[in-house]
């Protein structure tokens, strides 16, 4: 069993939380493209904070930045790859919001199309389990695309082979416009993992330590070879799908209650009250982390791409010639 | 008569066919109330919403197509909004493997008279440009139709859905949302039946989509040096008109392809199978305009390097008119 | 609603049942590319016997031809059709015995891809449910086959829009060399569709009167608009996957326990010891059957396939012309 | 060396890299104790089933595929059996939209070796038929590999495990159990070079899968007439080797494509491209002999009018020899 799994402390988790937040925020000040995530960090900040190196993430993209952060990127790296511009690692070649650090311990989507990203986390962790014991896969995905026939195939074959891989429902309450209590069909969807013999939990997806914990318990199973395991972490999109979302599929009244149950705030409140975390310290922390990322994604937006070279050919031996 | 944008023309045309027949009905993601993702099917939730026949879906393109195919066999004529043109690559078997085929297996007895609505193009919403048109061409018995006018947009879209095949109805970002024109809710096209956009004498540029657009500006720019280029709107990727094509290019003497579709499968290639295959030598050069073959890059500077431009398509057109007409130069 | 449910009668269903085996084994005979479906009768004659021609059926592949059976097709013609010759009803273009009788109200398999025809069903369910309402459709599939994805998208489909639809997992507890006991993941495969809030049922798939009672209530619920079911009938596949299969997977002590439990003795057992049939009377009938389906099968065999004629275009407006 | 089908000559190579390299893993339907679908991994469960790395799947063909991409990218070199072409619809999203592009978008630092078997073509198997070429060859990135002779299928099978991109291995099932022939198990065929299977000076008859086979044993009947064709196997459907072809039709004269794919889309739409499309006049007539656009029909005498058959690629190219050579009939 490896043992590359790190501690981070409370306070590490509302940190990793204000600068997931810092950089999403920024990115929906300069980036009309973005997919706000705000409201649901304690669910991607909490799924893979206790990860290490040997482990592979398969993040959902609503989120999957702040997680290429919490595992080291640079956020001036990642912010040049979601404009597409030189400092981009990918050379401008590919989206890098929605998988910001393709890599073969970070597997996600590869084109704008949801659901092939749950298989890839599966491969990964059979990958993991023939040659890296006690290594696992972390997978978050949306409750729209928990619909995907992929996923349902993914979860089934993880179930039958006993593979390493924990899955994080990522629950925001919604598809784009679909609410997540019309599409997915039953009372929990978690009990779709049940019916598969999968351990599965529920979650309150704006607790980051519930989420942690129910994450640490799935992780440590699948590091013991016990197969994989399925978190339902209830959360909440604050903003709109993306930006200039028009949001006349749900009430100001809901938005506004679930606004009250800010994870980043929740947490804040709990250090504070345990005297970990002052008051005065939180906000000078929130804003430095806002400070810097407005600065950074500010001049990654404003950088120039025009040092970028077009590969003109797909094939592996062709682009490695190239460059 | 009225001024209507492409996208606004189609939402008519489903709105015109919705009230004329109730087989009809649509499902798709973010259909409903939320007007469907860019505006694809604004109104239509307020119209016909509380009669079930506007069914917002959840995130499952194969069973949204295959559902599609079932009601279509049992006597509906759904229209499935895809939303973007590579989720089509998650419906090929029931879309283009079994849909597409059983009018042909049953011959013609049962019919699958089913709209698919996918947006695609490189544009405004960055991301989702990849056509996938080469896959729809590998499946017999699939129409695959792209307009480019708002009134094609009106007339292809109820023809699609008149239909009894299959039909695949390409979107193109980049012209959905560009500027009204009179749209004649009589006038009938066929799918099938390409169309010439501006006459020429000079060389035949066939094109669909965003690259007719281009291709009508280059022709613009190469008449300012006198050459007149007739431009092609293939209109209709499946079938393909390829006599309209080779009467036309007969007549200037060369034809330019240019194509945002990959090369090596699309309607380009499909074009110079036919134009090819029969034995006989072409009395004209042919010359393709496409992207390399590889898939669309993400940076604006990469991806507008990436699809001809209205320069290169001039440019391609000078080169192919240069040699003296009629010279075989190989 | 509708009342075009027909009744069949206890001996009516063992009728069906020993028509069923006599052309399937007929065919076993005479057709090298036949997948035998002996041992299973009572699912699919159970399942499909008390439908109205308003219904819609879409049965697995394997007792495809039994339901075109029963729901009136000459077997002349279904026997035509597997072996593609002239008196085919597809003029030779389809393989009749996967989806023997295409049509508005018979929807199935259209290539050789397992899967689709589960989404056929339930489109076709949207269908009845928009124009005939108290109609349903009745959809069969195999345990291999409900892994596949779209059979997972199309029960939440199902669930999410109330739609009449019945579906029946033919379990004959193996996909061609898989168990499913390995290969559909959890305890039973029944709750995966109770994940989804759909009414599951697990009943003897050798019993034709529990089958037909289990479905027999999903049926009345689909028609009285109370939405999907899922019956979940566990059965056995006596012969092999198809002809000339070594079933290097199975052992021979397996399937002659699983011979003891044949669904035609079991019923005709029953019917006898009630005195509504005797032993020689079954036995003449099943003689009868067999005789009438073997001389049927065997000219179909040999019957021409000269007068066939080749379409050469996929388009109806096409066919039609041309016909 | 030793003498094997080309099905034997297909395990062979993967068992030799599996011998070679831990990283390969194959999973498949019925690929255990079954021993493969039509044996197509007759005797690797006994080597390597015990070890986990022949892996039976459910019925689950793009979690079968997309697991593969996955676990491609962590590191390991999976071969997917798929069984039969026509499933490869099923796995589109993960094998041609996203594995294929992983290493363009990654500029080469990320890449799925993945290799994904299917057979394919008309025969014994009834049903099934599909090849879906067309289909693979819209996605860039995807390499398209069949063999016809047991030392191609040993030599491009262990091409495509050790190559760094996506490969789907089309097997067609008239040829796969057909005669054996010595196999030299260091002999490498690199993916992307088509092959002169018999040499001529009179026409060019290229192909691919079966119609390799008829075209040689239609030569021969050419020959009988005293002319002589050259048959060129193209062997690998993506990239295509263009320039072999087009030098040997220029050598000869005029190129014949027989082809059992669908006209519109696949590699003999492919090369027509490729040869026509760069504005030069061809020096050569071509000729496709392809079936109609329509699905595989069932019957047995449909299907084998459906394919080109010896008697049709003679014809063919008796006719498209019988114009004084160089003559433009057009
Ligand atoms: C296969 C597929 N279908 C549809 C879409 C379009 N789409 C993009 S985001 C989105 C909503 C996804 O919902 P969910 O999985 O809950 O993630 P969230 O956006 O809520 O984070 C949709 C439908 C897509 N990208 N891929
Ligand atoms: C999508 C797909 N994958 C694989 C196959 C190959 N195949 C044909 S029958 C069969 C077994 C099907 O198992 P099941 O659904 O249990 O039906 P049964 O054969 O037991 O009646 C398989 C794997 C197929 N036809 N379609
Ligand atoms: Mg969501
Ligand atoms: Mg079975």
């Amino acid at each position: 069993m490896t043992t590359t799994t790190t501690t981070i402390t409370e306070t590490g988790l509302w940190q990793a939380m204000v600068e997931a937040r810092a950089f999403d925020q920024a990115m929906c000040r300069h980036n009309g493209h973005w997919h706000e995530a705000r409201g649901e960090e304690a669910v991607f900040v909490g799924a893979f904070a206790e990860l290490g190196p040997d482990d592979v993430v398969a993040p959902h993209f609503r989120g999957a930045c702040a997680v290429a952060l919490q595992r080291g990127s640079s956020p001036a790296t990642l912010a040049a790859g979601v404009f597409g511009t030189d400092a981009s690692s990918s050379g401008g070649h590919w989206r890098g919001d929605i998988c910001p650090a393709p890599g073969p311990r970070s597997v996600g989507m590869f084109s704008g199309s949801l659901g092939t990203s749950v298989a890839y986390a599966t491969g990964a962790a059979l990958h993991l389990s023939r040659t890296s014991p006690g290594a696992v896969a972390v997978c978050g995905f949306g409750d729209g695309t928990a619909n995907s026939g992929i996923v349902a195939e993914s979860l089934n074959l993880a179930a039958m082979l006993g593979l390493p891989v924990v899955y994080v429902c990522q629950d925001n309450q919604y598809a784009t416009s679909l609410p997540s209590a019309v599409a997915l069909a039953g009372e929990r969807v978690s009990d779709r993992a049940r019916a598969l013999g999968i351990p599965a939990t529920d979650v309150d997806g704006n607790d980051v330590l519930a989420v942690r914990d129910a994450i640490g318990e799935a992780v440590a199973r699948a590091r013991a070879g016990a197969g994989p395991s399925f978190v339902h972490a209830l959360t909440y999109r604050m903003g709109g799908h993306y930006m200039n979302d028009p949001e006349t599929y749900r009430s100001p009244e809901e938005v506004a209650a679930w606004a009250e149950r800010d994870p980043i705030a929740r947490l804040q409140d709990q250090l504070v009250a345990r005297g970990e975390l002052t008051a005065d310290d939180a906000t000078a922390q929130v804003r430095a982390a806002d400070e810097r990322m407005e600065a950074i994604v500010a001049a990654a937006k404003g950088a120039s791409d025009a040092a970028l070279v077009r590969a003109t050919s797909p094939y592996a031996e062709d682009l490695r010639s190239a460059s | 008569m009225s001024r209507m944008t492409m996208s606004e023309a189609i939402v008519a045309a489903i709105a015109d066919a919705m009230t004329a027949d109730p087989s009809v009905y649509l499902m798709g993601q973010d259909i409903g109330v939320f007007g469907g993702p860019m505006q694809s099917t604004k109104g239509l939730w307020d119209s016909f919403g509380a009669q079930g026949r506007v069914i917002d879906a959840p995130i499952s393109e194969a069973a949204m197509v295959g559902t599609a195919v079932g009601a279509a066999m049992a006597g509906s004529r759904p229209i499935v909004d895809l939303m973007f043109a590579e989720f089509l690559a998650l419906t090929m078997t029931p879309l283009g493997l079994e849909g597409s085929a059983v009018a042909f297996r049953t011959r013609g007895e049962v019919t699958v008279p089913l709209v698919v609505r996918a947006k695609c193009g490189v544009g405004p919403h960055r991301g989702h440009a990849e056509s996938c048109v080469g896959m729809l061409l590998a499946f017999p018995g699939l129409k695959v139709a792209m307009p480019t006018t708002p009134q094609d947009a009106y007339s292809l879209t109820r023809a699609a859905i008149r239909d009894d095949n299959p039909v695949v109805l390409l979107e193109h970002m980049s012209l959905l949302h560009g500027a009204r024109a009179e749209v004649d809710r009589t006038l009938d096209v066929r799918l099938g039946a390409a169309d010439i956009r501006r006459p020429g004498r000079d060389l035949t540029i066939a094109a669909s989509g965003l690259m007719v657009q281009r291709a009508v500006r280059a022709a613009k720019d190469l008449a300012a040096d006198g050459v007149e280029a007739e431009v092609v709107d293939l209109r209709s990727l499946a079938p393909l008109d390829t006599a309209l094509v080779r009467a036309s290019a007969e007549r200037t003497g060369a034809l330019l392809v240019a194509e945002e579709s990959w090369p090596g499968s699309g309607p380009a290639a499909a074009l110079c199978a036919a134009l090819l295959g029969d034995g006989d030598r072409l009395g004209f050069p042919v010359r393709l305009l496409q992207p390399p073959p590889t898939p669309v890059p993400f940076a604006a500077s990469l991806e507008s390097a990436f699809v001809p431009s209205v320069a290169d398509i001039a440019d391609a057109a000078r080169a192919l008119h240069a040699p003296v007409k009629g010279t075989v130069t190989a």
